[in-house]
């Protein structure tokens, strides 16, 4: 088998979750690397929504911004950014919506706006985007997003993107439409609500990866699946789409 | 009929006052940053800006000094990371402390149909369970009267001035952009004023697929400034540069090394394509 | 892959049941007459009929007996007069009485609208002076919770099946229509399910001007039915039959003569192609 | 001077009352007759908007119905109809609405609904269309339509659209932005609304018109101005304008 990074199979890890011809709506960054190695792989009919309004998107490298022509030149069809929110999101078309986060809690809850107090942040993030009306209207989400303690944190700084809220059945009484996170992939494995409380539970663990280390980088008592499986190591197919596509998009963007 | 064919220079000078609020619109494709950079060489103060993704554009406005207030919904470096001048005047209050008003994509895009179409709010399922109402009081709550539930509702935006860059306008001020169209026609349409840069003045529009047209009517000023998206970029005219936006972010990391950047390339050339040529001087 | 090219028989059957609500949309341009005249062949009944214009569609449907309900915005023959069917049921009851739900058509629209956005109702400011809101308690009032207005609040329309004509769909099912626009996107994405009848199924859709696109995966069934929306209009494919309108005045005018009408060409036809060659027979 | 039918100088009359440059939005029928005639003489830059959603449109021949296909192909602009109602309509985009009128009444109220009562009408009429929403949003509203005593009634049967809605400044009290009709041109001259009543006033004659006739045809007491002028007969221009106008649309129809 070949050698791959944790990074390649992370990515790899959340192109597998998403099913062929589900309706796709994608942030940019990770999500978006995942979600066009999984067109290029084993869903070729996945259907991909970026916020600028380009429905059915294909592109052959990968957008640097939420924007990029080529985004728009491969479409099924280009709508107004007002649309892709109201007919499409809201409408209920989405069937998985495809995150990342600056920070994340044990139910799934996002934080992208500040680290620190909103009125005198010490570090300013981007903000919510799309992001709170992708969590509450796809029809589930997938989050993607690298383990670290800082990034799976005991408390938000900032409530920015709703989870499973404060757990159980709260995120229902929020009278949002979509399930809600489906899972959380990241470069150790992945996360899983548990039925009931909704927390997040480790139900894989990337080849090589312990629970330690999970543990280790994960700030709160993480709660292991009694059936903890191990991830399909990346396939020969697999890696070579995706550092095809790696390739293409350095050569295009001039970027690592 | 009024020529609405005039420079950007003009164009700036005439329509956008301090202490306007000011919509400088365009979804990452066809920013009009030539009509920023004109905002800083004229000295603009005490502006409320308004715009979804605040982007570099933004971040050369705040880091001059021009933005009393932004309402925004996502102010990163698309791609790259942060905004250092945005951060620096929200953490740091440099070079002055600046208003933010918090608000989602969703909220703000419905916010602009809301106001080209003459109403004052809009409805949408938005922010739920996040934080972001609790710090912004003019998010809402409206109740359907028909089913009962309770709907975000948002103030609806109208800019005294909505700037965008478009592909083409013809003799008569008639405007066609193209690719993706971002929340433009919404900006303009719910402006009290309106300013187009175009890459090209065509004779006669020819319509293109998803060409989105703004009557001449509906315009105030139209200026040729070929390019005048950059680092953005025109569908059909020009390409995003990507490597510009990677470079920003060492730019405007240090206040100095900013400033310096903005003195040589915006205050110190006289319009657009000087600007652009004191880029490729390097 | 589900197949979505299928015929209009079948896409009739299939998605179109008694009782259901109906959206058959197409602002003079594109009407589908030619589902209405399947609805008609396979005896649908207790419909009720969303559209802003009955037009002759309705006139139809509602004078074979199809219609329990007609909600609607202006019910008149455009450029010619009455709509015979429809005045002989709402003021004689024939062949049976109807209940209508009359709204303007700024209402409907944003009704569509309000509906494809997954939105309970619609804001507007509509019917000022008018009787309308005195016979239809459906037309309701909502306070802006930021200037304190009061705006008037419409439910959205959600239909169980819209039906739409368009010049193309491709091998997908993609579908773009073009020309005047209607409210066809927003009727057919307030639906539960959409059918798309087609003057002509392309290998590949290249975008034309204005072109509205329905993905592939909103739509449920494609028919190709060249011509089906006479004698309404597909832009660039055929005219609008004006004379057909004006004909149109006198065969509905008398009961038996509209029966007649119907029985010969349209339910002792096969198609709207047999259809369109029993006309052409006189 | 030419010989000219009532009909003929009702719409010639109708034409005058719009601007060059003027954005008007057109009702079928007798409006868009008087809209395209101004557009043919002395409003070349006129806008004349359907609410079809044809923004500018110029067509040769006067459309039968609201969607023509000559309207789309000539037009500046093709929006869908929910935005010409919302952001061209509503937005507060029109200079003019240009309306016909089943029965009016002496505040320019208008019913196009029905005769008789509305649950059981003795006449179903089409009904509302955009009527309501242009006659209060448009900065103006103009109305033509032909002088009967069944069309200048009394009491409506029915109020689908407010004109000055019980005259005085209820109008101002519906919280509409349009100041309301400006005027009423019929087959036999042109009433306005007094400045304080706002009952409409006989202001002009066609030539060779008598009060004692205009009076005859409506069926209250109708007020006329001190200043009662006559309207200039159509001038030769007006008059070949209209009648090649009319010429190319019955050979385009095949309607008389």
């Amino acid at each position: 088998m070949a050698e791959y990074t944790p990074d390649e199979m992370m990515t790899i890890a959340a192109s597998r979750r998403l099913k062929d011809g589900a309706v796709c709506f994608v942030g940019i960054g990770l999500p978006s690397a995942a979600a066009n190695l999984a067109r290029l792989t084993h869903a070729p009919k996945v259907v991909l929504i970026y916020e600028s309004g380009t429905i059915g998107a294909k592109p052959s490298v990968l957008p640097l911004s939420i924007g990029d022509g080529e985004l728009a030149e491969t479409a099924d069809a280009v709508v107004p950014t007002h649309e892709v929110f109201r007919y499409w999101l809201q409408g209920g078309r989405i069937d998985v919506g495809f995150l990342g986060a600056a920070q994340i809690d044990r139910f799934a809850n996002i934080n992208t706006t500040v680290i620190g107090d909103y009125g005198a942040p010490r570090v300013r993030l981007p903000g919510a985007g799309g992001a709170p009306e992708i969590a509450a209207h796809a029809k589930e989400v997938v989050l993607v997003t690298k383990h670290s303690p800082r990034t799976f944190v005991e408390r938000l700084d900032f409530v920015t993107t709703v989870g499973f809220h404060r757990g159980g059945d709260s995120r229902e009484g929020l009278g949002v439409t979509g399930a809600g996170p489906r899972a959380v992939i990241t470069d150790l494995g992945v996360l899983q609500p548990d039925a009931e409380t909704r927390a997040l539970v480790l139900t894989h663990l990337h080849p090589g990866v312990s629970v330690e280390e999970a543990r280790a980088k994960t700030a709160w008592p993480l709660a292991v699946a009694p059936d903890l499986a191990v991830s399909p190591a990346p396939t020969e197919a697999e890696l070579t789409a995706l550092r095809e596509l790696r390739a293409r998009t350095a050569a295009a963007h001039g970027a690592p | 009929m009024v020529n609405k064919h005039i420079s950007l220079k003009e164009a700036i000078a005439e329509h956008v006052h301090d202490g306007d609020a000011v919509a400088l619109e365009g979804f990452t494709h066809l920013i009009p940053h030539a009509a920023g950079h004109e905002l800083v060489r004229q000295g603009r103060r005490d502006l409320t800006l308004y715009r979804m993704t605040p982007d570099v554009v933004y971040d050369q406005l705040i880091g001059m000094g021009a933005a009393k207030r932004v309402v925004f919904s996502w102010g990163g470096n698309p791609g790259v990371g942060s905004l250092h001048r945005l951060r620096d005047a929200v953490e740091r209050g440099h070079p002055h402390p600046i208003e933010i008003e918090e608000r989602s994509h969703a909220d703000i895009a419905n916010a602009y149909v809301a106001g080209a179409s003459g109403l004052p709010f809009a409805v949408l399922r938005g922010y739920a369970g996040s934080d972001l109402p609790k710090h912004n009081d003019r998010i809402r709550t409206v109740t359907c009267p028909f089913t009962g539930e309770v709907l975000t509702a948002v103030p609806s935006i109208r800019p005294d001035v909505t700037i965008i860059h478009a592909q083409q306008a013809d003799l008569a001020g008639n405007v066609q952009l193209w690719g993706i169209a971002g929340v433009q026609k919404e900006a303009a349409l719910a402006a009290r004023r309106v300013i187009v840069t175009v890459e090209e003045v065509v004779e006669r529009i020819v319509p293109v697929p998803t060409g989105v047209i703004l009557p001449s009517w509906t315009v105030n000023a139209v200026a040729l400034v070929p390019g005048g998206a950059h680092p953005s970029y025109a569908h059909g005219y020009s390409e995003r540069d990507n490597r510009f936006y990677q470079a920003w972010d060492e730019i405007s990391r240090d206040r100095d090394r900013f400033r310096a950047w903005m003195d040589r390339h915006v205050l110190n050339t006289a319009d657009f394509e000087a600007y652009r040529r004191s880029l490729a001087d390097g």
